[in-house]
This record gives structure tokens, C-alpha cells and sequence, in this order.
């Protein structure tokens, strides 16, 4: 429990982030699923022929496996929010439909014939009779709609739309429950909040004396409404705000040079589409829209595919591996040059030229170790393994192109090798229970913990250099941005990019702020 | 001037109106009466489409109602509902305000004009504008309905069974305001009870109703004084004309053939007159028929002379009553001027009946003697 | 016996009823009566703890209804709702027999009794059993809504305006059923209407309620005869009492000083004394007041003795009257026997008035005559 | 469109089962749904302050994305049938809930107030007024639930409860839009059926009066009755079979001697079940429980880790490579000691021996051709490799373990290379564009198109041997299972598994009869 407390505060920006993508979200498309649905039910309850077809579609839809309608959607709507919305306002059609039908469809018909007597239109009927008598009904169709689309709206994460589900994948992909509480309970908590706000919505609309025991209560009642509008007020602001704020957040975006960068979902990209960004936009006349947190490589691959990012920044050696299902090699110009030629003759892409970062595996020790060792380069561990401990990753221990490979490639042998995973492996340094831990080249723990990298001159480690991939029209219709990425390429190397990482991660700096910073610095904006 | 022609409804197989047809005149109240079930909701409801007639055709001035705009039709038409009929969810300003609200008709005089009809049935505006219906009783609410009817200044008002639930001075009190509003704004109203008390009272026009068909539809003194067969009567209650006395004329209940006697008759002839025929007073006439005055018993002891003739004797500012007058004018006359028999007299100054004490009594005591005892009465006292 | 003492209950802050006292004897039809919102419907509902009291408590038999089930005491109750209550999703049969289907009473005698109710109330079995309430035209629903109060052969019977939506024939009848229901099968029956006809009729005793409070609470007749105050007077309408006429009594109208004579004086004096005080009889009594009988004019004239004396020239076969006879009684004999004075004598012989077709005929014009005419009369004919 | 119908109509037999298994899950959660929602949503409607902490609670619940929920649910109720419904119970609850709060709070007052009148008890009020003048709005409630679950129960195939969700996922997973489809229709259609019994169910229980329209129709209604009548009543006399069914089935799997065997989610795997179960019932007095269905291999290692299960089938390559994140390396005997020795390692896992049959990769060769270059054995290639035209998959292409390594290492290069996928390879090969492909050794459609499997006589291939695994102490329980099971498993080699799998998957055979076939041809049961 407190684990959860403390990785929840560690990480309470990124996760109040993620919830106000995840609010945007839901309100669009819990709005439209009500503009939608509830005429939609209004208007079934009086076409009697429609009511069968309309609710067995809303039947069909709903009952259409969430996966499934993300991966059919996807083809259609492309990635991001668009496809994200329309799913959760898919999925909200039925209950709001269903309830608003149901409830204006059992008011006492004698009601309904004294509003026709006394002269009310249909309209008027509708407005002034049925509907605030069915509210109670038509209202918690929307908040079954509302909670519901709060839990489904983590799908969005599926297809780069953010939002809470961001944390709950990404957990279970890790197989990290904390982190999966991290996303769950915010969510749970957005839905009480939504339902409590809701039920505002509805004791405001709802006449007073349809409201249960408002006898007792009328007084009060009628004071508590000051309070309510306040409140409800004060939601309604904040919400067109944030709406408000990415809509012209998105406007803004759509000038006549214009481009968009997409990044993946780990912290570096995040820093590498604003570094991107902002030098972009000072060098050139672009405009440029951040895409972050589309997911994984394969994500952004999809969507510079489809149009819907012009750019993004992959790594060589998952190109070389996942893409191209090659064996790992270790020459960086070849997995480069491969990649460059292989990725063009597929889809058109072109690979700029290579960042200077790697974020490879590589061995770390710490400053005490390598001056007692004078231990600075993998080779060096020919000579000194045999009096050292590693603690390494389960993974690390096994992979031939890892351990294995030092093992029987350069015959290094250490004298014990240790499992140990994550952060823990950092603390058994600095505690010399290990004397050296791998890592990742650009992790910024490495920066934390002021560690010595072991400078691979050997060779040994296949390369994941940074690279920016850019479709071929976008390039010819900007031909400028080739130099432009190159000279910022150019300027990150694995040092930059621990830093960077750093002080994202560990001082929970926010990205942008870092990248706009590091560049200003240089002098490059 | 509404016009119903042959206008039949079923509901499933079940015949509830069976060819009726009627013609409710402007500016007159009519009433539909009828034993419960008899189809009086159902007719109204006809009026404002509602319900649409299974046969038959319903006109207004002439168009046909079908070819109204259903919404401009019910606006044109106040309609107060039997069972009430108000949202609960509106407070009683809403319910009553609804349609002029819809209209956006100016607010001040909205206001207005609500707290104008509150007062009219009697209910604080303060106190109960702003509460829901269910927070009044049963004649609370039904006395919205009521004014929600009139809010809207409709030329027709339809009323079903609208003060049902009233005490009976709320229910007087309104009943005058409704004949007052049918007389000052030419209003026309259809108005269903099933009191025939109030049907009297407020009536133009009652048309008595019985499933389904109409029994009668005439004027109330018509209905009263001529039902059309048994079942109105029984209904309408035979002893009902009580209620209204006004229509109960002195030609209905006086002595037809008085005694008389020539002007020039002596006293003795006079004395033995009455003897033989068991009366007290003799009424004077010419041949002719006319009046010329009345002798009593009294008057033969006062006439001394033994040869006076009748002319002579008869009393001095004898009253005498018309044969359309009505019991009540006779009734006060009789109370005024402490007089025992009062001859009545044509408009050409003919004798044509008397009326007197004992056959005044004999008259008001129908009312509360049974039907048999009256019925076996009626030819005796028209004799006496 | 049902005793509510110093009952109060307020809606917010509002004193719907304050104080009330009443005791509800068992056997009794209790009729609760007053202009709408005074609190009636209230009342009911707090005898079955629908609502319960702010203040006070109420009794049956002596027990606090507050320590009594209140499944028990309502399944005792059956309970007439003013609206009608009834359930729109069951049909006609259903909503009359849910308690006893619930009781899980025998079949056939749940079938039977059904049957007999809806006769009892006229309506079709047949035709409506197997209907939904909204089929129903208002004044059948209301009947239905009698009738499941009756089905379970409760004690007591809560009915709120059972009748307001039915016409006069259907509401007599019903008002008879329920007056022998409560002389055969002794029931205890508390009644609420507007309708003063009603309550007279039904009633053993009136509660007349206005604001909260009791008025009077009696017997129809001390109200009729004795209302409590003007406003009571005015709520029963002073001409009421002519609807039950049985309580006009002959004390009340007749000439309580008559003109008399010593049985001794002649013929001669009889004739002055007539004169002298205007009037055609004299009373013969003796000087302890033992009527010996009376003298007409007539009777003076057929005496051809000058000597005669008052005695010997009465008439024979002299129909007296009671002073507690009614109204009713005096007009059957009058009008049966055609007669125009009645002494009225009491138990012991000794004349006490005197009844006059004048005087009969003004007494009965009161009740069409307006107030002030009538006040204004009323010294004089008492004098007459 | 075509297509579709096609594959519907090949695998009818497999989606009507899954389809059953759909309606028995859904079933029963919704009927558990149902036996706690309604009666939940009646109490918090007469206990004012428990409404919004109930509600709230649904609210939470309805708010947890499903994919987390799975992942909290696993570790406690473990996977399967149970897990499953538990979760789509959980996710049905909302809807009826507050449905059935609604629907009863907002009955006319007076309405109730004169049911209490004329003396119903607080039961009787409920039973006889509330619910029938809430039915409308509470069925509302159970009809979003019950399409909802149809939906959500598609989930269900990731913990191996089964389900149409198997046909989506796996469509998913292998981007075969027409087996997603396969799987989504039927659930569409079945959430049609669902609420279109549903509706029926809502007919016969609400009062006529209170159905729209019902005037009209009166008579109709009343005759219509008895036809609604007859169709639930088919319609529950075959879900109480189809549930009765599969209780009886489980519970006739607890005897007294009793192992679980687990399989995963493709063809050959539900055949091994049915063998292991046939020839272990008949040979020993231990009943076995088929759980077949189960996902990946991940899933079934985690269920055997878990006890869910006590043994099944895995592939030895599989475990060397997945498990142990080993370079895949070729010497099957070194293979599977490796695996035996870790398994028991780390899990106390026990592999028994090793089947005859080897899922790997292998080239495959039509008669025709190989008569024409005497080509039987992977070294014939040697000699006339330059002839040959190959058609494979662009994974085989492009893995050094595949064609690149046939390549690098014996120097074998082909004519040309082709990449095709799936079937048309075999009409490829048929009609002799190709020469030679490749394929999964145990692939039915060698068998289809009897083709000749070239020998891996220069042990090319990485090994993916089946093997039975086992939880120690089942084993200890039952030591004869060891003996039965290496009899097994001795007989099953590539030839007969590539026979079974043909039956299955070509001839539509069910895996159950096939392997009961299999085992009475060779006389061992
Ligand atoms: N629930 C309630 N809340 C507030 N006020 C109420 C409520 N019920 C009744 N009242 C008020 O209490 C008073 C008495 O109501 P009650 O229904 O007892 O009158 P009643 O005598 O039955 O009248 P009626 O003849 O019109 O039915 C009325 O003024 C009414 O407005
Ligand atoms: N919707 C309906 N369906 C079937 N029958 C109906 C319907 N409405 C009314 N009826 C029947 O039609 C007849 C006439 O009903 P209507 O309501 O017009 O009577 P009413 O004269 O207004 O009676 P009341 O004085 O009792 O209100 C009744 O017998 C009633 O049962
Ligand atoms: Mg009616
Ligand atoms: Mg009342």
C-alpha cells in the first residue's frame, strides 16, 4: 500500500497528466454520445417502427468485443483521438438510448394526454412534460454511459490517445502492478467524480418535486442548489478550458507549413519530439504539432504509414530486429545503412542521418571501481572480470548478444553474476554488493548515480542509435528539414541524452521545459 | 356554434356514443349530464381531438375540426380535466402559466392575471404558488385545473365534472363567477356534472345523456317541468323542481274551476252557494268572464243590508295573480299581504283559476310527500 | 371506539390541524365535512397511519395505534382513496381482490364476493372485470376504488368522497348500501364529503371542520336545527333543513298564542272575539288549558240558538297535532284531510299553539323566500 | 464479403462451439448479475444512505479497465471459468443497479402511499406496485447488462474460459481480420438473440396495461402470449441443458483420482489433450480433466504454476528460447536437458520425455519434384538448390535461423526466392511455380497436399519437440504417469501429428473423436 502511495507521488505529474488527457477524452465523447443519444432515444420513443432497428444497432455495436472495434476502427479512423472517441461514444450509445426510450416510453399516458389537452405542441410535450418527468431514468442511462466510458477510455492508450490506460498497459505490460494501480485508481476516482457531478447535473435539472423525500428537504433543497450550480459551474469551466486548450492546442497547429512529430511512450521521446520541435520551428518557418505517446515503436511506425505523423524518431537496432527480423549485428554503419536502404524500399521512409546516442545495453560501474580497476572500457574486463561481481538483469544474464556473447566471444568471465532488476541494481553498486550493473546508454540513472559507462571499444553491443525517420513526400515538400534534423542529431550524443533523461525522470522537470532549455543553452533556438 | 352529426366512437368492439348530435351554441353554457359512464369525458374529449370520433364529423362555425391545427384548436379551447391533471413536476405557478409562458405573453401581466384567478377560486397566491400538487388536498387541486383552463383567455372552455370536489359555498361561490364570465366575455362553455342541482344553476342548455345516446337536450325549465320520458324524470328527481321554484307557475298548481257567482246575486244566494259547495269565497265575474272581485263569509256578515248583491261585497284591494307568475311571487304576496286566496286573472282581466291557503299548502307539501300520495292528490287539489 | 385528542399536525411549518378532539363511535357513520383544504383527507389518513400526528394521540379501543401493526390495522380499515388510487397495472379484478388474493382467502368465495360488490355498485362484472383502470370512465374507477375497500369485510371503513364523481341516481343507491351495511353488519364507518346532502343522509353524527379546528360536532339534526355558530349555519345553508324536512318541528312554526275561549262564553262573544283579533276560529279551553275543541265562523253560523255557548258548537272530529310532530306528518293529515286549523295539544290534553294553512303556507315560503324577508316575517306570523 | 461466408462455413463446427460456450458464460454471469443487482438496487432504494456508497462502488468497479481487472483478478481466482464470470458479473452489476434504483424511486408517490393504504406490507408494496411499475425501466437495466456482457465476455478467451473472444483475439493477435470477424458476428448476433429474449422476458412480466400502445392490441397481446410463451420456454429449456451440461461434465471430473491437463489455443494442442487424457484414463484409474483452450504458452506455464492445471504439453524450443531466453541452438538432446534442468529449477516443473514430433520449421517438397532431383534430405539441397524456386514467408526469408543461415552456413542459395504466405504457398507449389516452401512440421497441410518433408539430416533446424510437463508433486501423487505418458508420447511423432491435424483442421473432425480414433487404431486404449 504505501509502495503504491510512493510510486503514485513519484510519478504524480505524469499521472495528472495523463488524467486530464484522460477527462478531455471522456467528456468529448461522453458529450457527443448524449447529443447523440438521447434525441436518438426521444426520437424512437415516437417512430414506433424505428425503435427495434435503432436499439438492435446500438445492441450490435455494444456487444462488438472492445479489441475488436479497436482493431476495425483503426483501418477506418487511423490512431489517436479520433478513433479513441469514437469508440467510447460508441460503446455510450445503448444505455443513454435505451434509458431515455425506456423512460419516455413509461410516462403515465393520462400525463401526456393532459398536456395534449391543454394545448402543448409535440414539442412542447416533449420538452415541458415527458422529458423532466423521465429524467431520473434518462439520467442514469448517462451515468451508466459516463462511468462506462471512464474504464473504456482506457483503450484510447491502445492507439496513442493517451490517457490513463497509458499507465495500466504499460503496467501490465510490465507486468508492474503498482503501475497499474496508478492508472486503475485515478480512474476509478475520475468515475465517482464524474457520477457525483452528474448527479449535480440531474438534481439541477430534475424538478424538485420528483426529487425523492424533497419535502423534508425543500428549504435546504432549494439553498443547495446555489451550491450545486457553483460547483457545476466551476467543473463546466475547468472543462472547457482543457478542451478549450487542446482544441486550439490543435488549431493552432494546422498553419500553412506544417508538420507533425510523433514520439513513443517512454520519457527520452518525449524529450527527443520537443528537442525536435523547437529546433524545427526556430530554424525553419514549420509549425510543428508533438504527437508523444503513441505507444510503441511499431504505433509510430503505423502512423507515419498512414499520414498522420510526418516524422518520429526510431532506434537503428529495432529497426534491424523487429522490422527486418535480422540476427542483432554490431556494426552500427551497416545496421544503419541496412535500415536506411530497407525501410525506404518498403514504405518509402528515409532515414536521417543518425543521432549520436545509443541506447543499447551497455556496462556500468561506478567512479570507485574503475579507478581501482582502472576500468574504463569493455576491453578492460579481459583483464579485471575475474575479481568482479555483476548484478544484471535476468534478460542481460541470458541473451547471447549480452552476457552470453562476452562469455564465450571475449571469454570474459566474471567472478559471480547476480539477478537483480531495476533500480535495485544502482543501489547494489553504490553499496559495492555488485561492481558492475548493465544498463541502457541513455538511461538517466546512470547520470543519477554518476557511473562510469564502459566505453564499448570492442564493439560488442548491437547499436540502437537514435534516428529520425521522415516519410519521403513530406521531406520532398520540406526539403529544409533534412540539415536542420541533422545539425540537432548531430549535437545529441548518449551524454545529452542521460542528462536530459535525468532531469525528466529524477527531477520530474516536464519534457518540454527540458528540451526548449537544453537547446537555449547550446545557443541552438 | 359546435356542431356534433351523427358521431359515433367504439373503443375496441364497445359502442360509447352512438350517433349523437348536437349543436352547442356561442356564448351559452351547456351542460352534459348524464348517469356515470354514459360517455360525457368521451364527447368533451371529442371537442378538442383528443379522441377522434369513430363515425360522424364534428364542426366549429361551420369547419371541421379535423381540418384544424390540433394546436391552434386545444389554445382556442380552455379544458379542464375530470381527474385533475397536473404535472407534478411544475409548481403550481408553472401548471397554471404554462401555456401563456409558452406563448411569451408579457410577464407583468402574467403575473397578473395568475394572482387574479387564485383569487377568484379562493386560494392564497402567496401561500401556494410555489408548491408542488401534491402538497394541496383534492378541492385545492382541482381549483388549479380550473384556472389553468382560464389562464390562457380561451373562448371555449370545456369543463369535466370541475367542481366535483368542492364544499358547496367554494362550489357556489364559483359556479356564479362561472355564469358571471359566460355573460360579461361571451365565453362558451361545455360543462360536464353529474349534480343537476349545479346543472340547473349554471345551465343554458343540459343535455341529458345516457349511454350513449342523448335523452334530452333542452333548456333547464324545459327539462324540469317536461322530461322527456321517465329516465329524466328520475333522474332530474322528481321533487328537483323544488330546487327552482321560479319555474313553477300558478296555472300549474291553481284551483281551474272556482266557484262564482253573477255580480248581481243576493246575500242569501251568495250564503247558500258556498254552503253547497263546501267554499268559503265566492269570486264575483261578469258573464263574461271577467273579474269583478271576490265575496268571503266575512263579507256577508258585514253586508247588513239582507238584499245586498255581490257586487256590493266584494272586498276592497283584492290581490290577484297572473297564470304564469310563479310560486314564489305568489309565495311573498301572500307573506306580505297575509291573504288567504288570491283569484287569477288573464291578461285581459278573465278569471281563470284561484288560488288559495289550503291549496298552497296542498302544493308545497308534494314536495315532501312520496310520490303515490301526490300523485293520487294531484287531481283533488286542481278540484278543490 | 376511535378517540383522537388534541391531534396537531403540521406540513413544514404550516398548522394543518390544530388540536382536534373526536371521538368516533363504533357502529356509527361519522361523517367529517368542511371547505376543501380544511384538513379532512388529513384526518383519515392519520386513523390509518399514512401520516402520523405532529402532536396528540389517537386511539382505538383504547389503544394507542402506535403500539398497533400497521399491516393489522390498516387490513382492519378499508380505505376509500379521494383519487381513486388505483393501480393502473392490474386489472379491474385484480385491484379489488389484491388483499384477499394476498390473505390467500378461498377461490370461489374471493370470485363470489367480487361479483356481488360490482353488482352492488352497478357495474358489469362481465364487461369489466378483466379491464384496465384507464378503460374506465371517471365515476367507474371511483366506484372500484368503493369497492376494494369493501372486499375484504373490513370493520372499519375510511372512505375519502367516495361519491364526488357520480351522479345523483348511482349516489343514492350507494349511499342507502352503505347506511344498511352499517345497520346489518354493524361497521363503523368515518366519511368524508362536501356534499351537506350526503352527510345529512348518511350520517349519525356530522364533525363540520374549517382551518383545523372542529366546528360542531353532532347529530345532523342538532346541526340542521342548531348550528354551532354563522359560519356552520351558512356552510349547511339555511334553507337546508328543507331537505330533511322530518326535523321541522311543530313547535317551531306553530301560533304559539292562539286565540281562546272560556268553553262557557255564547255565541254572541264568540262572534266579537273573532273580530276583534281577526281571525276565523276560536279555541275552546278550559281554564287549566284542556282543549275542548274549536269554532269557525261556520260553526257560529249553523249554531241558530242565539244562546248557544262555545262548548256545544265546536266541531266534531277536531285532528289535533303534537308539538314534536314534524312538518311532514302535519301536511300528510292536512292534506289527506283537508282541513285549514289544528290545534296542537301536548301529551296531557292542554292546548299549547295552533297550526293555520296561513301559518302552514308561510312556514313553508320561508324556504324559497330570501333571509331578510323571512327574518322579518318571522315575528309576525308567530303572532298571527 | 464472400470470403467470410467462406470461413464462417469452415469453421462452423469450431465457432458454434465457442458460441455455446459464449451463451453458457454469459448466462451465467448475467443471471448472477441479475440475482444481485436486482435485489441490491430494490434495498438501497429503501435505505436512503446506502444508495451512494453502493452505487459508488459499482461506479469504481464499472471504472476499472477490463484489462486491469483481469490482471487483479488472475492473481486471485486464477484463470478459467471462474475468473471470467466473475468479471463480467462485476462489470453487469452498474446497469441493473441503478436501473432498479431508479425505476423504483421514481414510481408516483401516491401510488405507493395507496398501496400501503389499503394495507400491503412493505413486501407486498415492492412485489405487486414497485416492481411491476418499474419493470420497464429495471429490464432496461438488465437488457444494457446482458448485450454489454455478450460483448465483454469476449475477454474470457484470455484466461482460457474460451469463448467466441478466442476467434478475436487470436484474429487479433494474427491480424486475420476475417477470423476476427468470425468471432465478432456470431457475438453480435448472439447479443441480438439476448435481447431479443430478454424483451420477450420483459413482455411476459410486465402488466399489459403498462406496454405502450397496448389498446390496440389488446386481444393480440393476450394470444401473442402464449407464442412469447413457447419461446422462452425453448429457449430455457436449452440454456438449462447447455449449463446442466457443462456442471455435470465438471463435476463428473471430480473423482478421487483427478489431474487437470491443459492446452493451449491452437489445433494440434487440443488433440494432445485428448490423447494424454484417453490413454492416461485407460490405462490408469486417474480421471482427467480436458482444459484445453488456454491461450499461449505463457498461460499455461502460469495455470500449471498455479495448480489451475497439472501438466501439459509444451515445445522445447519454445521454453530454450522464450523461457530461458537462449539463442536458439540446433542439438535437440542439449536442448531438452537444458529445459528439464531449468524448469526444475526454477518452477519444480518436471518434463517428461520428449515426443516423437517436431513443430519446427522444415522445408517441404512436392513428390513431383522431389523424384525429379532425387531431393529427400536438407543436404540434397546442397546440390541442386541453384534449380529450385522457393516460396516462403518473409519471416523464414529473413531469419538467420531459416533461409539465411541455410545460406551463410551451407552455402546453399536458391534460383529465387518468392515470399507467399499461408496457404497459397501450397497451390503454389502445386501448380509448380514454386518448388519448394517452407512449413511447421507438423502442419496438416503437408498431409493435405502429401508432400515430401525434406529430412533436417545437417540438423539445421532449432528443435521444437513436444513435451509433456508436469508439476512435481503430481507426479509424486500419480509416479505412474510417468510410464503412460512417455508410452504416449514415444508413438506421436511428425507423421502422425501432421495426420491428426489434417483431420482436425481439413476434414473437421473433432479433436476429441480423433484422438479417441488415433488411440483405438493403435490398439492402446
Ligand atoms: N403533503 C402536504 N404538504 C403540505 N401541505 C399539505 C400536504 N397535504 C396537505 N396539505 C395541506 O393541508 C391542508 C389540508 O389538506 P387535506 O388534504 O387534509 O384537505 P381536505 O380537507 O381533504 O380538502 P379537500 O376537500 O379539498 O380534499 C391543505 O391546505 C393542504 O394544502
Ligand atoms: N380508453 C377506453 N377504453 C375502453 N373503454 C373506455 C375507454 N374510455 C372510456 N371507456 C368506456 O366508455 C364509456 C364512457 O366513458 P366516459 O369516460 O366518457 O364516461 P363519463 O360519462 O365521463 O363517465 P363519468 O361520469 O363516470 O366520468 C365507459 O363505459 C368507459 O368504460
Ligand atoms: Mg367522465
Ligand atoms: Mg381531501
Amino acid at each position: 500500500m504505501s509502495d503504491l502511495f510512493k510510486y503514485m507521488a513519484e510519478n504524480s505529474s505524469e499521472i495528472f497528466r495523463l488524467l486530464i488527457e484522460h477527462i478531455e477524452l471522456t467528456a468529448v465523447a461522453v458529450g457527443i454520445a448524449i447529443l447523440i443519444g438521447v434525441p436518438l432515444g426521444i426520437f424512437i420513443s415516437y417512430v414506433k417502427g424505428m425503435s427495434k432497428p435503432i436499439i438492435g444497432v446500438a445492441n450490435v455495436v455494444q456487444a462488438v468485443p472492445s479489441m475488436a472495434m479497436l482493431g476495425l476502427a483503426i483501418p477506418l479512423l487511423g490512431i489517436g483521438v479520433l478513433p479513441a472517441v469514437f469508440m467510447v461514444t460508441l460503446y455510450s450509445l445503448l444505455p443513454i438510448i435505451k434509458n431515455t426510450y425506456t423512460g419516455i416510453a413509461s410516462i403515465d399516458p393520462e400525463m401526456v394526454e393532459a398536456a395534449k389537452g391543454i394545448g402543448l405542441t409535440r414539442g412542447q410535450v416533449l420538452r415541458k412534460v415527458k422529458i423532466p418527468m423521465a429524467l431520473p431514468v434518462i439520467m442514469a442511462g448517462v451515468r451508466i454511459s459516463a462511468v462506462t466510458a471512464v474504464g473504456l477510455m482506457t483503450m484510447a492508450a491502445f492507439i496513442g490517445a493517451g490517457g490513463l490506460g497509458y499507465m495500466v498497459f504499460s503496467g501490465i505490460r510490465t507486468a508492474n502492478n503498482l503501475q497499474i494501480l496508478a492508472g486503475a485508481i485515478p480512474a476509478c476516482i475520475l468515475a465517482l467524480l464524474v457520477d457525483f457531478l452528474m448527479g449535480l447535473v440531474e438534481k439541477l435539472v430534475t424538478p424538485i418535486s420528483l426529487q425523492p423525500a424533497y419535502m423534508e428537504a425543500k428549504a435546504k433543497a432549494k439553498k443547495g442548489r446555489t451550491r450545486q450550480k457553483a460547483i457545476l459551474g466551476v467543473a463546466a469551466v475547468l472543462l472547457v478550458v482543457l478542451i478549450g486548450n487542446s482544441v486550439i492546442g490543435s488549431m493552432g497547429g494546422s498553419k500553412d507549413k506544417h508538420i507533425t512529430i510523433g514520439g513513443m511512450d517512454f520519457t527520452e521521446q518525449f524529450t527527443l519530439v520537443y528537442l525536435y520541435k523547437y529546433y524545427i520551428e526556430s530554424e525553419t518557418d514549420i509549425d510543428v504539432t508533438a504527437e508523444t505517446n503513441l505507444g510503441g515503436s511499431q504505433v509510430c511506425r503505423g502512423a507515419l504509414k498512414k499520414d498522420e505523423i510526418d516524422m518520429f524518431i526510431d532506434y537503428t537496432g529495432t529497426i534491424f530486429v523487429e522490422v527486418l527480423q535480422n540476427d542483432p549485428i554490431t556494426d552500427m554503419q551497416k545496421v544503419y545503412e541496412v535500415c536506411k536502404d530497407e525501410m525506404y524500399k518498403q514504405n518509402k521512409f528515409i532515414l536521417l542521418n543518425q543521432t549520436g546516442f545509443n541506447n543499447t545495453y551497455t556496462l556500468a560501474t561506478s567512479k570507485e571501481v574503475s579507478k581501482e580497476y582502472n576500468l574504463t572500457k569493455l576491453s578492460d574486463l579481459k583483464r579485471v572480470a575475474k575479481k568482479l561481481v555483476t548484478g544484471t538483469t535476468f534478460q542481460f544474464l541470458n541473451r547471447e548478444d549480452c552476457m552470453k556473447g562476452l562469455n564465450s566471444k571475449y571469454g570474459i568471465k566474471f567472478k559471480d553474476s547476480k539477478t537483480l532488476d531495476g533500480t535495485p541494481r544502482y543501489t547494489a553498486l553504490e553499496n559495492r554488493e555488485v561492481d558492475v550493473i548493465d544498463a541502457f546508454g541513455t538511461d538517466g540513472l546512470l547520470k543519477k548515480f554518476d557511473l562510469v559507462v564502459l566505453e564499448d571499444d570492442i564493439n560488442f553491443f548491437a547499436p540502437y542509435y537514435g534516428v529520425p525517420v521522415i516519410r519521403e513526400a513530406v521531406l520532398k515538400e520540406y526539403p529544409e528539414l533534412e540539415n536542420v534534423c541533422n545539425k540537432l542529431s548531430s549535437v545529441l550524443d548518449d551524454e545529452t541524452m542521460m542528462e536530459l533523461n535525468y532531469r525528466v525522470d529524477e527531477k520530474e522537470e516536464e519534457p518540454e521545459d527540458v528540451a526548449k532549455d537544453f537547446l537555449k543553452s547550446k545557443g541552438l533556438i | 356554434m359546435i356542431q356534433l352529426e351523427n358521431v359515433t366512437k367504439k373503443f375496441g368492439g364497445k359502442v360509447v356514443l352512438d350517433k349523437i348530435s348536437m349543436d352547442i351554441r356561442d356564448n351559452e353554457l351547456t351542460v352534459l349530464i348524464g348517469p356515470s359512464g354514459c360517455g360525457k369525458t368521451t364527447t368533451l374529449k371529442m371537442l378538442n381531438r383528443l379522441i377522434a370520433p369513430s363515425e360522424g364529423k364534428i364542426t366549429i362555425d361551420g369547419i371541421d375540426i379535423e381540418a384544424i391545427e390540433k394546436i391552434e384548436l386545444r389554445r382556442k379551447m380552455g379544458y379542464v380535466i375530470q381527474q385533475g391533471g397536473l404535472f407534478p413536476h411544475m409548481t403550481i405557478r408553472d401548471n397554471i402559466e404554462i401555456i401563456e409562458q409558452l406563448e411569451k405573453k408579457d410577464k407583468d401581466h402574467i403575473v397578473e392575471n395568475t394572482i387574479r384567478l387564485m383569487e377568484m377560486v379562493d386560494l392564497d397566491p402567496e401561500e401556494y404558488l410555489d408548491c408542488y400538487p401534491t402538497e394541496l388536498s383534492g378541492g385545492q387541486r382541482q381549483r388549479i385545473g380550473v384556472i389553468r383552463a382560464l389562464a390562457n383567455d380561451p373562448k371555449i372552455i370545456l369543463m369535466d365534472e370541475p367542481f366535483s370536489a368542492l364544499d358547496p359555498l367554494t362550489r357556489s361561490n364559483l359556479q356564479d363567477e362561472f355564469v358571471k364570465l359566460k355573460e360579461k366575455v361571451d365565453k362558451t362553455i361545455v360543462f360536464v356534472t353529474h349534480d343537476m342541482d349545479e346543472a340547473i344553476k349554471v345551465a343554458d342548455r343540459i343535455c341529458i345523456m345516457r349511454d350513449g345516446h342523448i335523452l334530452q337536450f333542452d333548456t333547464p325549465e324545459e327539462i324540469l317541468r317536461n322530461p322527456a320520458d321517465d329516465y329524466v324524470e328520475n333522474f332530474v328527481g322528481a321533487k328537483r323542481i323544488w330546487d327552482s321554484p321560479e319555474y313553477i307557475k300558478v296555472e300549474d298548481f291553481m284551483i281551474k274551476k272556482p266557484v262564482t257567482c253573477h255580480p248581481d246575486t243576493n246575500k242569501g244566494r251568495c250564503l247558500q252557494l258556498m254552503s253547497s259547495s263546501h267554499v268559503d269565497t265566492l269570486l264575483v265575474v261578469e258573464p263574461d268572464n271577467t273579474l269583478v272581485g271576490m265575496i268571503g263569509r266575512k263579507s256577508l256578515y258585514w253586508a247588513t243590508d239582507k238584499n245586498s248583491i255581490a257586487r256590493d261585497m266584494v272586498y276592497p284591494n283584492m290581490s290577484v295573480a297572473k297564470p304564469d307568475d310563479n310560486i314564489v311571487d305568489i309565495l311573498r304576496i301572500v307573506d306580505e299581504e297575509d291573504i288567504n286566496n288570491m283569484p287569477v286573472v288573464d291578461d285581459k282581466g278573465k278569471l281563470v283559476g284561484l288560488l288559495t291557503s289550503s291549496n298552497l299548502v296542498s302544493t308545497l307539501s308534494r314536495q315532501f310527500l312520496s310520490e303515490e300520495q301526490e300523485e293520487a292528490k294531484q287531481e283533488e287539489v286542481s278540484e278543490v
